[in-house]
C-alpha cells in the first residue's frame, strides 16, 4: 500500500495537477507551485523505503523506490519546486499552459525514476520528452524541432537497446536480465547509453541544447537542471543496475576499469572540454549557460563510466551539484531577462548593483560551478578528478582539468559581462528580481552550502546507492573525504578560511574610517572626462583567445548536422521523382509488384 | 499442366493491362480495364466449365452440368465492373470539361 | 586537553609560517626591483622599499569607494592567498596540507584570482575589465602545460597529497632528478603563474594601466600588495614543494627543531633561486600579445609537459617504478 | 442475439431511402445521415460485445457454410467495425460542413462507403469480399471526385485504373482459388489449402496481396493515395484513411493469415512494409501541401500495420491492430483539422497557415493528434508502435527495426516542421472554427488520451489475436 502512497504522491499528484491547472487556467501558477510542492516535500519521510508494486493499466506498470530513486527525487523535485516558483512571477497570470506541461514533465520524470521495467520507463520517458517539447515550442517552434528531434532520436535508441534485451529475455523487466550473452549485453548497453545520453547533451550529441536551452527560464532550469539528470539514472541504472558491475568487468579490464565504461568516460571528457570551450565564446547567456550545460554533464558522463565507487559517486554528486548550481544560473538568467529584457552579455552590465541578491545568488552558483571549495561543487569534481588520477588516465584527467580551468572563463564572463562592469543608462532603473524569483534560488543555494560544510551527509546517501549496486564504499566521515591518493578535510577549510577572512577583514576596515562613495564613472579614464561613453568592455569578450581558437571553430559538429540533412533531404526529394503523378507509370509499378509477388513466392516455394 | 482456356484470359488481361499503361488515351485506358475485366470473367467463366456439361438446372435430365456457382460469380462481376466503368467514363467526361482534352499527358501539362 | 593545546600551537606556528611567508614575498618583490634595475643599469629602491610602501598605503584611507562588490577584491586576495599559503608546506613544515590535496590547493589558489577578479570588475573600468580578461586567457594558457606536469608527478608518485609528496622525495631524491622534463615545463609555466614578462600581458602598465589594478589605491592597493607578496611565495614554493623536495635535506623525525630551522633555511633559498630565475627572465624579455602567450603555451610547454607525462607514465605504468 | 448483417443492411436501407427523404426536407439529410451513423455505431458495438464472447457466425439465405454466404465476426472484426463506425459517426458530424451540392449523393455514397468497409470487416466469404471491396471502392470513386474540380477528377482518375485493376487482380486470386477448392468461404478454403497445387496457390496469393494491396496502401501500390486524398473533400478524406484503409488492411490480414498461413512468406511482407514506411514518410517529408503530407503520412503508418502483420507474432500483431486504431482515430482528427485548415487558411500550402493552431479549440486536439501518430505515450499511438517494434525485435528483425526508426524520425522531422508553422506567432485572423469542427476534433481527441491512458480494454480484445492467428475468426 506504500507504493501506491508513492506513486500517487509522486506520479498522479503532478498529473492531476496538470489537469487542474489547464482547467482553472486564471490560478494555474499557484496551482502548479502547491502541485510541485506536494512532492518535493512529501519526499523526505520517504528516504530509506523500499518498496514496489505493479499498476496494470492494460500495459503492467512495475514501480520501485528505493533510495536511488530517492536521491534522484531529491534533486528533481527540488529543482521543479524552485522553478515553479520562480515561474509564479516570470510566467503571465492566467497561462494554463506552462503548469500544465512542467507537471506532466515533473509526473514523467518521476515516473522514469520509479519504472523498474523498460516499457514503464519509455511511456514515462516519452511523455517527459514531449511535455518539454511543447514547453521548448512555446517560445521558438524552430528550437522545439531540433530538440524534438533530438528527444526522439534518444528514444528510439533506447527502443533499440530495449528491443534487443526483449529479444534475449523476452520480458521488460530489469531484473530479468539473466542469459545475456556478452554480445548482446553490449548492443544493449551501447544502445541505452547513447540513448540516455542525448538526454546529458553528451558530444556529439549535444547539439540540442544550445537551442532548447534559450526558451522561458524557469523551464531550462528543469530541464537542465533536473531532466537532464534522467540521463544520468538511465547511464547508471542501466550501466550498474541492470546489467551490473560483474558483466562490465566481463568486457575486459583496462586498469581495472571496464572496457567497455572507458570509451564512455573518454568521451565524457572530450565532451567536458568541448562544451567549456564553446561556451566560453558564446554572447548569448542562455547558449553559455547551455554550453556550460554540456561541459558540466561531460564531468559527470567521466564518472560514469570510468565504474570506480569514487567515480561513480563523484558522476552522482556532481549531477546533484550541477541540478542545483545550473538551476541558480538559469533562474538568475531568468530574473535579469525578466528584468531588462535583454540576453545579450554585452548588451548588459552592471546589474550588480541593482539586483544585489541575484548576484549574490548567482555568483555562488558560479563558485559552484567553478568549484571553489566554499561550494559542494569543488567535492564532486574533486572526486571525479581523483578516481581518474588514481587510475592515471592520462587522457581524461588532463582534459577534465583543462575544461574546469576554461570554466573560470566563461563564469567570469556572466559575472562582469552581466553584473559588474559600467551600469548601462538604459538600466539605472532596474529594480530587484521579485521576491518568489530570489525564494527560488535561495532554495537551490542551501544545498549547495550545506554539503560543502558537512559533505558526509550527501557520501552517506551515495554510498548507500553504491553499495545497493554492489559497486563498492566510499571513505568519507561527516567533514572529510578521502580517496586512495588523498583527501580533504571540509572542517578545516572552513574554519581557516573564516579565520583569514576575518585577520583580512581586519586589516582592511582598521584604517576606513570616511569613504566617499563614488559614482561608477568617475573612473582612472586617462585624464579624459567624458560626459558618458559606453565603456562596458564585455563585447566580444574573450576575441584573442577567440582569433586563436578560430581555425578550429569552423568546424561545428551543428553545421555537420545541418550537412547531414541536407544531403538526406536532396535524396528525399530525388525519391519524390517516383511519384510521377501519371497513372499509367503507377499502373506500370502494380504490374512489377505483382511480378516480383510472384518471383518472391516461387522462390520461397 | 495449365488449362488452355487460361491462357486466352491471361491474354485478355495482358492485352488491357498494356492498354493501360500504353495507350495514352483516356478512353482507350478505360476500355483497357475493361479488357481485364472481361478477361477475368472469362477465366471464372472457364474454371466451372465441366466437359459435356448443360446448364445447371435441376430436374433430373442431366446428370453433368457445370458449376453453377462461378456463373452466378460472373453476373455479380460484370455488374460491378459495368458500373466501374460507367464511373470511370463519368470521370474522364469530368476531365474533358476541366482540361478540354482526354489525352493523360496533356492533362498533366495542363495542371502545372 | 592536549588536543586543544596542540591545535593552538599548531595554529600559533601557521600564523608565524604565514607571517613570515608575508615578509619574505615583500622582500622578494623588493629585491626584484633591485636587481632588475641593477640589470637595466638603474640604481633601483631598496630592497625593504616595499615594506614602506605597504605600511604607508595600509595606514592612508581611501578616499573613494566605488560599491561594496568593489570591497570583495581585497578581502577575498588577501585571504585567499593566505589559505593558500596554509595548505602549502613551507621548509618540511606541513600546516595544514595533510587535511588536503594538491587539487583543493589549486582550486583555493582560485579564490583570490577570483576576489580581485570580482574587485576589478566592479570597479566599471573598461582596462579592469581587458585586463581580467587577459589574465584568464593567460591562466588558460599556462595551465594547460602545469596540469600537466602535476599529472605527471602525481602519477609517479601516485598521491594527490603534497604531505606524502614531500615525505617521498625525501626519502628518494628530488622530483626534479627523476622527472627533469616535467620541472621544465613546470617552470616555464611558472613565469606565466607569476605574470612576470613576457607574460605580464595582463597588468601591462603601459597599456591598459595595470589592468585590474587601475582603480585601486590607498587601503585597497595596500592589501593587494600583501596578496602579490603573498601569491609570490605561493607560486615559488609550489615549485619548491613540487620539485625540489620542498627543501627538505633533513628529516624533521629525526632531528626535530634543527630539521625545521634547517629546512627553511633551505627552502628559502630554494625559492630565492627560483625567484631569481624568474626575475632573470623578467628583466630580459618584451611583453608577448595574450594570443601569442596562449599559443606559445599550449604549444612547446605543453608538448614538453606532454613528454614529461609520458615519462612519468612509462616509468609508473609500465615499468613499474613506485616510489 | 443482435444480428452483424444489420451493420450492412441498415445503412444500404437508408442509402436508399435518402433520395425518398430528400423529397421530404433536405435539410435533414446531415441529421438522419448522422442518426444512421449512430444507430451502426450502438449496434456494432452490440455486436462487438457479442463476438468477444464467441465468434458470431451470421448464415445469410439459408445455405449452410461453406456453400452460403456467411458473416464471420470475430473480436478482431468486431472490434474493427466498432472503430470504423465510430469513426464514421464522429466524421458525419463534420461531414455538415459540407455546403456543395448535391448534398444528396454525397449522404447517400458515405452510406454506401460505411456499408462497404462494414461488409469487408465482416464477411466470411472471399466473393463476398470482393464484392464489399467493389461496393467500397465505387463509392469512395464517387467521393474522391465529389467536388467535381481537375484535381478531385485527377485523383479519381488514379484511384479508379489502380483500384480496378486491384480488383481485377483480386477476382483472379479468387478464380484461381475456387478453381481449385471450389469453395469460397474462408475458413473452409484455409482448412483444405493443402490440397491446392503450390503453383496456383502461389500466384493466387499474389493476387490477392496485391489486390488488397492497393486498397491497404502498400508500396507501390499507394501511388493513387496522396491524389485522390488531396482531391476529395475533406471529411471524405478523413473517411478514406480511417474507413476504407482500415478495412483494407484488415482483408490483407484476413489474407495473410485467415486464409494463407504462409509462415515462409511474411518476412517478405515485413519489407514491403517497411518500403511502404520508407518511401511514405520520405516522401511525405518534403511536401508542401497539407493534406498531402498528411496522405503520404498515412502511407508510412499503414506500413507500420503491414510491417506488424508481417511479423507475424502475437505481439506484433497486436501491435498492428492497436496501431489500426489509433491511426484511425489519429488520422482522421488530423484530416479534420486540415480541412478546417484548408478552409480558413484559403490555402493548402503549409507555410501559409502560420499560427492557426494557437486557437486551443484546434491546437490542442491537434497536438494530441500529432503526438499519437508520432507514437507517444500516453495516447493510444504508442502502444501499437512499441508493440510491433517488440514485436520485430523478438524475431530478430534488428536492421528492418533500426531502417523503420530512421524513417519515423523522418515523420517526427515534418510533424515537428508543421508543428512550428501552426503554433509560429502571427498576426493573421482565422474564423474561428464551428461547432461542427471543433466538436468531431475534441472527440476523437478524448478518445485518443482515454484508451491512451488506459488502454486495459483494448488489450483486452487483443488477446483475441492468438486465435486469429492460428486462424480463427
Amino acid at each position: 500500500m506504500e507504493i501506491w502512497s508513492a506513486f500517487g504522491i509522486f506520479v498522479l499528484v503532478p498529473l492531476i495537477g496538470a489537469l487542474l491547472s489547464y482547467l482553472a487556467r486564471k490560478y494555474a501558477v499557484y496551482l502548479g507551485l502547491i502541485f510541485a510542492l506536494v512532492p518535493a516535500i512529501a519526499l523526505y519521510p520517504f528516504y530509506g523505503k523500499e518498496m514496489s508494486t505493479v499498476v496494470n493499466i492494460g500495459v503492467k506498470l512495475n514501480l520501485a523506490f528505493d533510495v536511488t530513486t530517492w536521491f534522484f527525487m531529491l534533486m528533481l523535485d527540488t529543482v521543479a519546486l524552485a522553478s515553479m516558483l520562480f515561474a509564479t512571477s516570470y510566467v503571465r497570470k492566467g497561462e494554463g499552459g506552462f503548469s500544465t506541461l512542467m507537471l506532466l514533465g515533473l509526473a514523467g520524470a518521476n515516473g522514469v525514476l520509479m519504472a523498474r521495467d523498460f516499457l514503464t520507463l519509455y511511456i514515462f520517458w516519452e511523455m517527459m520528452s514531449w511535455s518539454a517539447y511543447i514547453l521548448v515550442l512555446r517560445s521558438s517552434g524552430e528550437y522545439a524541432r531540433r530538440y524534438m528531434l533530438f528527444a526522439v532520436l534518444s528514444a528510439y535508441l533506447l527502443i533499440m537497446g530495449i528491443g534487443i534485451y526483449y529479444y534475449y529475455t523476452g520480458s521488460f523487466l530489469y531484473s530479468a536480465a539473466s542469459g545475456i550473452p556478452l554480445s548482446g549485453w553490449a548492443w544493449i548497453l551501447l544502445f541505452l547509453i547513447l540513448g540516455f545520453a542525448v538526454k546529458m547533451a553528451v558530444f556529439p550529441l549535444h547539439v540540442w541544447a544550445p537551442y532548447a536551452y534559450r526558451s522561458e527560464q524557469p523551464f531550462v532550469a528543469f530541464l537542465s537542471g533536473g531532466l537532464s539528470k534522467l540521463g544520468t539514472f538511465g547511464i547508471f541504472m542501466a550501466m550498474y543496475s541492470i546489467a551490473g558491475v560483474a558483466i562490465l568487468q566481463g568486457f575486459g579490464t583496462f586498469r581495472s576499469i571496464s572496457l567497455f565504461g572507458y570509451p564512455f568516460a573518454v568521451l565524457g571528457a572530450f565532451t567536458a572540454f568541448i562544451g567549456t570551450i564553446l561556451a566560453i565564446f558564446q554572447d548569448d547567456l542562455r547558449k553559455l549557460l547551455a554550453y556550460s550545460s554540456i561541459g558540466q554533464l561531460g564531468y559527470v558522463m567521466v564518472g560514469l563510466g570510468l565504474g570506480t565507487p569514487l567515480a561513480v559517486g563523484g558522476a552522482l554528486f556532481h549531477a546533484f551539484n550541477h541540478a542545483f548550481f545550473k538551476a541558480i544560473l538559469f533562474l538568475g538568467a531568468g530574473a535579469v531577462i525578466y528584468r531588462t529584457g535583454k540576453y545579450r552579455i554585452s548588451e548588459l552590465g552592471g546589474l550588480g548593483y541593482r539586483m544585489p541578491f541575484t548576484f549574490l545568488f548567482v555568483l555562488f552558483a558560479i563558485f559552484a560551478l567553478a568549484g571553489i571549495p566554499i561550494t559542494s561543487g569543488f567535492i564532486s569534481k574533486w572526486m571525479l578528478y581523483e578516481a581518474a588520477i588514481e587510475k592515471k588516465f592520462v587522457l581524461i584527467a588532463p582534459l577534465m582539468l583543462i575544461a574546469s580551468v576554461g570554466a573560470f572563463l566563461y563564469c567570469f564572463r556572466i559575472l562582469y559581462g552581466v553584473f559588474l562592469g559600467q551600469l548601462d543608462k538604459e538600466h539605472e532603473n532596474v529594480k530587484e528580481a521579485p521576491a518568489p524569483m530570489l525564494a527560488a534560488m535561495a532554495l537551490l543555494m542551501l544545498p549547495l552550502l550545506i554539503f560543502a560544510i558537512f559533505p558526509g551527509w550527501i557520501l552517506k546517501w551515495i554510498n548507500e546507492i553504491l553499495t545497493g549496486a554492489n559497486i563498492g564504499t566510499l571513505k568519507y566521515d561527516t567533514y572529510a573525504y578521502y580517496s586512495s591518493i588523498g583527501g580533504a578535510d571540509m572542517l578545516v577549510f572552513w574554519i581557516t578560511f573564516m579565520l583569514l577572512f576575518m585577520i583580512s577583514m581586519y586589516l582592511f576596515t582598521r584604517k576606513r574610517k570616511v569613504t566617499k562613495v563614488v559614482d561608477q564613472y568617475d573612473n582612472y579614464l586617462a585624464g579624459e572626462t567624458p560626459p558618458y561613453v559606453q565603456l562596458h568592455a564585455a563585447h566580444n569578450f574573450y576575441k584573442p583567445l577567440r582569433d586563436t581558437w578560430a581555425p578550429l571553430l569552423r568546424y561545428s559538429v551543428d553545421r555537420a548536422y545541418e550537412k547531414f540533412v541536407k544531403f538526406f533531404i536532396e535524396g528525399f526529394e530525388e525519391i519524390k521523382k517516383m511519384y510521377t503523378e501519371n497513372p499509367q507509370d503507377y499502373a506500370a509499378y502494380l504490374g512489377i509488384a505483382f511480378l516480383i509477388f510472384l518471383l518472391v513466392g516461387w522462390w520461397l516455394l | 499442366m495449365i488449362p488452355y482456356y487460361y491462357i486466352a484470359s491471361i491474354a485478355l488481361i495482358a492485352l488491357g493491362f498494356y492498354i493501360v499503361i500504353a495507350k495514352k488515351n483516356l478512353i482507350k485506358i478505360i476500355i483497357g480495364l475493361d479488357m481485364m475485366d472481361t478477361g477475368v470473367n472469362l477465366l471464372l467463366i472457364s474454371i466451372g466449365y465441366v466437359k459435356g456439361g448443360t446448364a445447371p438446372i435441376e430436374n433430373g435430365n442431366y446428370p453433368i452440368y457445370v458449376d453453377p456457382i462461378p456463373q452466378a460469380l460472373v453476373l455479380t462481376a460484370i455488374v460491378i465492373g459495368v458500373s466501374v466503368m460507367a464511373l470511370a467514363l463519368s470521370i474522364a467526361i469530368g476531365l474533358y470539361k476541366n482540361t478540354g482534352t482526354v489525352e493523360i499527358d496533356e492533362i498533366r501539362r495542363l495542371r502545372e | 586537553m592536549t588536543d586543544w593545546a596542540n591545535i593552538l600551537i599548531n595554529a600559533g606556528l601557521t600564523a608565524l609560517y604565514l607571517f613570515l611567508a608575508i615578509c619574505v614575498g615583500l622582500l622578494f618583490m623588493g629585491i626584484a626591483r633591485k636587481v632588475t634595475a641593477r640589470i637595466h643599469n638603474r640604481v633601483g629602491p631598496p630592497i625593504y622599499q616595499n615594506f614602506l610602501d605597504v605600511g604607508k598605503l595600509l595606514a592612508k584611507k581611501s578616499n573613494i569607494k566605488h560599491n561594496w562588490i568593489f570591497d570583495f577584491a581585497p578581502l577575498f586576495a588577501l585571504a585567499g592567498v593566505l589559505l593558500a599559503l596554509a595548505y602549502l608546506p613551507m621548509g618540511g613544515y606541513r600546516l595544514l596540507s595533510g587535511d588536503g590535496d594538491l587539487i583543493l590547493l589549486l582550486y583555493i589558489l582560485v579564490i583570490p584570482a577570483l576576489g580581485f577578479a570580482l574587485g576589478a570588475g566592479a570597479s566599471a573600468n573598461p582596462n579592469a575589465g581587458v585586463g581580467v580578461m587577459r589574465a584568464l586567457t593567460l591562466m588558460l594558457s599556462y595551465e594547460m602545460p602545469f596540469l600537466l606536469v602535476l599529472l605527471s608527478l602525481m602519477i609517479y608518485y601516485n598521491t594527490a597529497s603534497l604531505t606524502t609528496l614531500l615525505e617521498k622525495q625525501m626519502h628518494s631524491v628530488w622530483a626534479i632528478d627523476v622527472l627533469p622534463i616535467s620541472a621544465l615545463a613546470a617552470d616555464i609555466a611558472l613565469q606565466g603563474m607569476m605574470m612576470e614578462k613576457p607574460f605580464d600581458i595582463p597588468i601591462a602598465p603601459h597599456e591598459i594601466a595595470s589592468g585590474p589594478l587601475v582603480e585601486f589605491g590607498g587601503n585597497y592597493l595596500g592589501m593587494l600588495m600583501l596578496y602579490s607578496a603573498g601569491s609570490i611565495v605561493v607560486e615559488t614554493s609550489l615549485f619548491v614543494d613540487l620539485f625540489l623536495g620542498g627543501g627538505i635535506v633533513l628529516n624533521p623525525a629525526v632531528y626535530g627543531i634543527l630539521a625545521y630551522v634547517v629546512n627553511y633555511i633551505v627552502w628559502f633559498a630554494l625559492i630565492f633561486v627560483v625567484w631569481m630565475i624568474a626575475i632573470f627572465i623578467n628583466a630580459v624579455f618584451p611583453r608577448f600579445r595574450i594570443e601569442q602567450a596562449f599559443k606559445f603555451y599550449w604549444k612547446w610547454p605543453t608538448l614538453i609537459a606532454a613528454l614529461g607525462l609520458a615519462q612519468a607514465y612509462i616509468m609508473s605504468v609500465i615499468l613499474g617504478v613506485s616510489v | 442475439m443482435i444480428h452483424p448483417v444489420l451493420l450492412i443492411a441498415i445503412p444500404l436501407f437508408f442509402a436508399f431511402l435518402l433520395p425518398l427523404i430528400s423529397l421530404w426536407s433536405k435539410k435533414s439529410l446531415p441529421y438522419v445521415t448522422t442518426a444512421v451513423m449512430g444507430l451502426n455505431t450502438i449496434i456494432a458495438i452490440l455486436v462487438f460485445l457479442e463476438a468477444m464472447k464467441a465468434p458470431i457466425f451470421d448464415i445469410i439465405g439459408g445455405f449452410q457454410p461453406p456453400l452460403g454466404i456467411v458473416l464471420m465476426v470475430g473480436p478482431l472484426g468486431g472490434f474493427l467495425a466498432m472503430i470504423i463506425n465510430t469513426a464514421a459517426l464522429i466524421i458525419s458530424i463534420y461531414s455538415m460542413e459540407m455546403k456543395k451540392e448535391p448534398l444528396l449523393k454525397y449522404y447517400m455514397l458515405t452510406l454506401l462507403l460505411l456499408m462497404g468497409t462494414n461488409g469487408m470487416v465482416l464477411t466470411g466469404d472471399i466473393f463476398n469480399l470482393f464484392v464489399f471491396l467493389e461496393v467500397t471502392s465505387i463509392a469512395s470513386y464517387g467521393l474522391a471526385s465529389y467536388n467535381k474540380d481537375l484535381k478531385g477528377f485527377e485523383g479519381a482518375l488514379k484511384y479508379v485504373i489502380l483500384g480496378s485493376i486491384g480488383s481485377t487482380f483480386v477476382l483472379i486470386g479468387i478464380a484461381l482459388i475456387y478453381s481449385q477448392l471450389r469453395t469460397l468461404n474462408m475458413l473452409d478454403i484455409a482448412r483444405r489449402l493443402g490440397e491446392m497445387d503450390p503453383y496456383t496457390k502461389i500466384v493466387a496469393f499474389a493476387s490477392l496481396f496485391l489486390g488488397f494491396g492497393v486498397e491497404a496502401e502498400m508500396f507501390p501500390l499507394n501511388t493513387w493515395v496522396p491524389e485522390t486524398y488531396d482531391g476529395a473533400p475533406h471529411p471524405v478524406t478523413a473517411m478514406f484513411s480511417s474507413m476504407s484503409a482500415k478495412s483494407g488492411i484488415f482483408a490483407l490480414a484476413r489474407v495473410i493469415f485467415t486464409i494463407f498461413a504462409f509462415a515462409n512468406y511474411l518476412w517478405f511482407v515485413v519489407i514491403m512494409g517497411l518500403l511502404t514506411v520508407f518511401f511514405g514518410e520520405i516522401v511525405a517529408y518534403v511536401q508542401k501541401d497539407i493534406k498531402r503530407m498528411l496522405a503520404y503520412s498515412s502511407i508510412g503508418q499503414m506500413g507500420m500495420i503491414i510491417m506488424g502483420l508481417g511479423i507475424g507474432t502475437t505481439i506484433a500483431v497486436e501491435g498492428a491492430f492497436f496501431q489500426m486504431f489509433s491511426h484511425a482515430m489519429g488520422k482522421a482528427l488530423l484530416f479534420i483539422a486540415a480541412g478546417y485548415m484548408i478552409y480558413a487558411a484559403q490555402t493548402e500550402k503549409m507555410s501559409e497557415m502560420k499560427g492557426i493552431g494557437r486557437n486551443p479549440l484546434i491546437g490542442i486536439p491537434l497536438l494530441i493528434g500529432i503526438l499519437s501518430i508520432m507514437g507517444m505515450p500516453p495516447f493510444i499511438g504508442f502502444y501499437g508502435k512499441f508493440y510491433i517494434l517488440m514485436g520485430g525485435f523478438s524475431q530478430g528483425y534488428y536492421a528492418i527495426i533500426a531502417l523503420f526508426l530512421a524513417a519515423s524520425i523522418v515523420e517526427i522531422a515534418y510533424y515537428a516542421r508543421f508543428i512550428k508553422i501552426v503554433f509560429q506567432p502571427s498576426t493573421k485572423n482565422y474564423p474561428a472554427p464551428r461547432s461542427t469542427v471543433y466538436v468531431p476534433l475534441i472527440l476523437f481527441a478524448i478518445i485518443i488520451v482515454l484508451f491512451g491512458v488506459y488502454p486495459q480494454p483494448v488489450f483486452e480484445v487483443l488477446k483475441h489475436v492468438a486465435a486469429f492467428l492460428a486462424g480463427g475468426a
